[in-house]
């Protein structure tokens, strides 16, 4: 893959200076997403399912094209892929469904530190509501997830593990494939927070086996307001509901109604059908690159950065030995959004704060940190102006008394 | 060098260094009002007794950024002594010249001036304006 | 206003063979609207809220500026606005947040059968958790909500009254300020659907004293993706989210956490950028053109169809005195799904079906109705085409043999 | 006028108007398909007897438009005393042929035929192919 080439797909990095390093929080969009975007609004921008007209028709075929490209693209089937409003929204469906229906007072969750607020919240809920105890895998000197920590915690009471593939924080692998056997060996299904995995690698929820795994499009070139929520068919089979309405409902009486099947059941309302026929437009995309090419880029990129980082004074990194493009650090003595304005000044866009995962923050023990993440269409030169910009913020903060 | 180096002027470390009326007191003669920006972590407490339409004292504690934690020293610096009436004006004409709108360049805003460099970087704003408005909370909690 | 005028806003219209009879299951959408969700996507398509680099400051500026909009639209507060996926997802938040955690098996829910499945599933499901009574208004003869009928069910039992603005099957407009007034008596809130109001009409929820009001962005130009909780401050400050995870809370402990102030406690995740942005496009383009004009204007047009179809043998219509611009309509012994897809030869874009409200389809005592909708870009033109068609369509299925 | 009439010929309102093997029985030798499709309200029930490699019968009833009405008809008419391997076979060319893919015309489709129209009004497939689908089902269970 030629960065260099696939720069000029994004019309925001038209303005030169601009040095986005913040695709971690959310990714720039390529023109072969607006533009199908702009094809639903301006040829066929109706409702989908409730028609019976030509038009109706094609929409409805598009928004489940993008289904099948979604499935497709994690190795699940057709029917196990509900889109939802985003990450959260798939998490909360899960802990909302699966979690508050199957748990009780005699059953533990299993957490991490290392978790997004969206993926520890909504179990944090199911603990309060059933009593189920919320239980946290030690996290390694490192701050990792390992399957020897994990092994610590599983027991018989263990009936849900929700983590993370891919940190936001720390960006680390976890190790899942061997930690969803060692949880299903004790009965307990797991949750993967995959919204910062299948932005940068391939995932095949068969070969991981996985129960349940969630991502948002907007970090993988796709439109905002769109997420994705995998299911095992069976496990989604047996969850009710949790929103009511239009399209998700058989046949409907004064005092009860019927569901369709899955997914639909979880799908009430006029879906995102723009935004689902964004994403299946942005996994194309990705697709035409590689997973595993993006992967290696943004790798590459992150152990340059952090050698040369490591070259300046005062600045400390967190996570050194992550495997994808993530780099947590601080100047140390600098407040990290002191720090952030000053790369900002230098139209360097990047972090600064808890990243929604405050456990982890609360973990490294600082206020907060800096963060920078790689995508495609970041180069070395991105990498050298920041490294540049670091270089001199460590030195101007000094020079005025930090 | 990009231009944040107005951001950081001589008086703006000052203050972040040697923070001027840190530190709450228990008196219930004081106001007191909390505010908090959860998107950066800045969290802000001012104290403020008002008496006969003077401010009498401003106290502040908190964390956050240098913007943040030296502009509610300035703060406390510059309206400590001030009418009610003073106070109000000076404090909405720093709010005016931060968001980059009109204000009464007739105001004595003494160092709290140096916070114009600020205007230049909007997702600073609300770091220099959160101590200002809490003392604002606090004289609406006065009356 | 000038439908001729508005038309070319209208990319979809450039196809001029087009009658487009089906904005209240969608509204076409104009190139204001689109740009709107390019210049998004191009400029500053970015994450909000997270950032505090310049870039995101924008995206959160136009992001929070479209909830002003929103709120000025219907004359509520910044902060009485909660954005969702759209008006099914908005109506079940109040039922989860409101109804589950106000409501016992003491108290009654008023609902009827005028509603969308999306209005009344979920209060259907708070009856069965809550054990709370749903209760169904009696329509009258025309299958109207009227206030005399709702005097006879409300009661000091009554907790929530839930009840559409203007039907979508029958383009009724339910006297809601009289419900509302009566409701407040005796202690009950009021949800108000406006999913086919707000394009429509102009609301004010502080003149209607409202509680909760709903609607969706596609239906009035604005985006798919996009919809909008209204709910008085008070009432939400006293409701729990239920949806956990990033940007809704604010200080995360391992087994507790404490969230931000409405709206945001309500807003987990990422929220829907581009769609909010371009809801208050939308928005602007309604404003622009002048709601009750477009309502005249519908209304007109509905008129003078009605008349015409009235001329034509075996026209059965079951809304003739609607004050909006819907018709539900059937031909005398055609199934509906049969005489759709003779429009749908002629190119005219209609509905047949439930319409997500099974209830007043079974009310009606028919297996469905065609329906046909008018919005700002409809012409008298589009209604001769319409009119011309069902003549044709009701002489060719005689002449078969229907 | 416009071009829904291929849809409509005579064969189809005859089988709307005058369905063959309409009604259900009860009687366990029968395999039963329930099929709905909620957006548009059809709902058919296919009910398949086999014997010795046989499709000996087949019934159906349900609601619906004239062309998923009809088209259970049809099917049931073209598919009583085939082989099972000729029955799938003509059941997978019907198909094909709705839905505008390749399809072997040297399958006899027999009535079947007058429903090639369909193909052009995409939003009728469904309706023209859930009793096929639902007797696919039958066999499918009989296996
Ligand atoms: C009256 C009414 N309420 C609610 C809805 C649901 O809106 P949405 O599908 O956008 O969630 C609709 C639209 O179908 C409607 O017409
Ligand atoms: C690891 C992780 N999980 C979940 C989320 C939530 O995704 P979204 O904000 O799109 O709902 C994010 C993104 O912020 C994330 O990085």
């Amino acid at each position: 893959m030629n960065p260099y080439e696939l720069r000029k797909d994004f019309p925001i990095l038209n303005d030169e200076t601009l040095c986005y390093l913040d695709t971690a929080a959310s990714s720039l969009k390529p023109r072969q997403v607006i533009e199908r975007l702009d094809e639903y609004y301006e040829k066929y921008g109706v409702n989908v399912h409730r028609g019976v007209y030509n038009l109706s028709y094609v929409a409805t075929e598009m928004y489940e094209e993008a289904r099948r490209k979604v499935s497709d693209f994690i190795h699940a089937k057709f029917d196990e892929i509900i889109f939802t409003r985003g990450a959260s929204s798939a998490l909360n469906l899960v802990a909302s469904s699966y979690g508050l229906n199957h748990l009780t007072s005699e059953d533990e969750i299993i957490v991490s530190e290392l978790e997004h607020h969206s993926q520890v919240l909504p179990w944090q809920n199911v603990s309060h509501i059933t009593k189920a105890k919320l239980v946290y895998i030690p996290l390694d000197s490192e701050g990792r997830i390992t399957v020897e920590n994990v092994k610590k915690v599983l027991s018989n009471k263990t009936k849900v593990v929700a983590i993370n593939y891919i940190s936001n924080v720390m960006g680390y692998i976890t190790p899942i494939k061997e930690i969803i056997s060692l949880a299903h060996e004790v009965g307990a299904v797991v949750v993967i927070d995959a919204a910062q995995a299948a932005p940068h690698k391939t995932i095949d929820v068969v070969d991981l086996d996985c129960d349940f795994l969630a991502f948002s499009g907007h970090k993988m070139c796709g439109p905002t307001g769109i997420g994705v929520l995998f299911g095992k068919k069976k496990l989604l089979d047996n969850m009710p509901p949790i929103e009511f309405g239009g399209d998700m409902n058989d046949n409907v009486n004064l005092y009860d109604a019927s569901w369709k099947d899955v997914p639909y059941k979880f799908e009430t309302g006029t879906p995102p059908i723009s935004e689902a026929i964004g994403l299946g437009a942005a996994i194309d995309y990705l697709l035409s690159i590689g997973l595993d090419e993006i992967g290696k880029h943004e790798f590459k990129l992150k152990e340059y950065t952090v050698k040369k980082l490591k070259e300046i004074e005062d600045i400390i990194i967190y996570n050194e030995s992550a495997e994808t493009g993530i780099i947590s650090f601080n100047i140390e003595g600098v407040h990290p959004h002191d720090a952030v304005s000053y790369f900002d000044g230098d139209n360097i866009c990047m972090r600064a704060g808890h990243h929604c995962a405050q456990l982890i923050i609360k973990w490294l023990n600082v206020v907060a940190t800096l963060r920078v993440s790689f995508y495609l269409y970041n180069t070395i030169e991105d990498c050298d102006r920041f490294i540049e910009s670091v270089r001199n913020a460590r030195d101007f903060f000094k020079s005025v008394g930090f | 060098m990009n231009n944040l180096e107005t951001l950081y002027r001589q008086v703006i470390m000052d203050h972040y260094k040697n923070p001027r009326n840190k530190g709450l007191v228990t008196n219930s003669l004081y106001k007191t009002i909390h505010i908090k920006n959860p998107s950066c972590g800045d969290d802000i407490t001012i104290q403020t007794k008002v008496e006969n339409g003077l401010i009498k004292d401003i106290r502040h504690d908190g964390t956050g950024c240098s913007i943040c934690c030296s502009s509610a020293s300035v703060m406390s610096e510059t309206l400590k002594g001030k009418t009610i009436t003073d106070a109000k004006k000076i404090s909405s004409t720093y709010i005016n010249m931060l968001t980059n709108q009109e204000y009464d360049t007739s105001v004595e805003l003494e160092d709290a001036i140096v916070y114009q460099g600020v205007s230049k970087f909007p997702a600073r704003i609300k770091c220099a304006s959160i101590a200002w408005k809490a003392f604002e909370g606090t004289l609406e909690e006065s009356e």
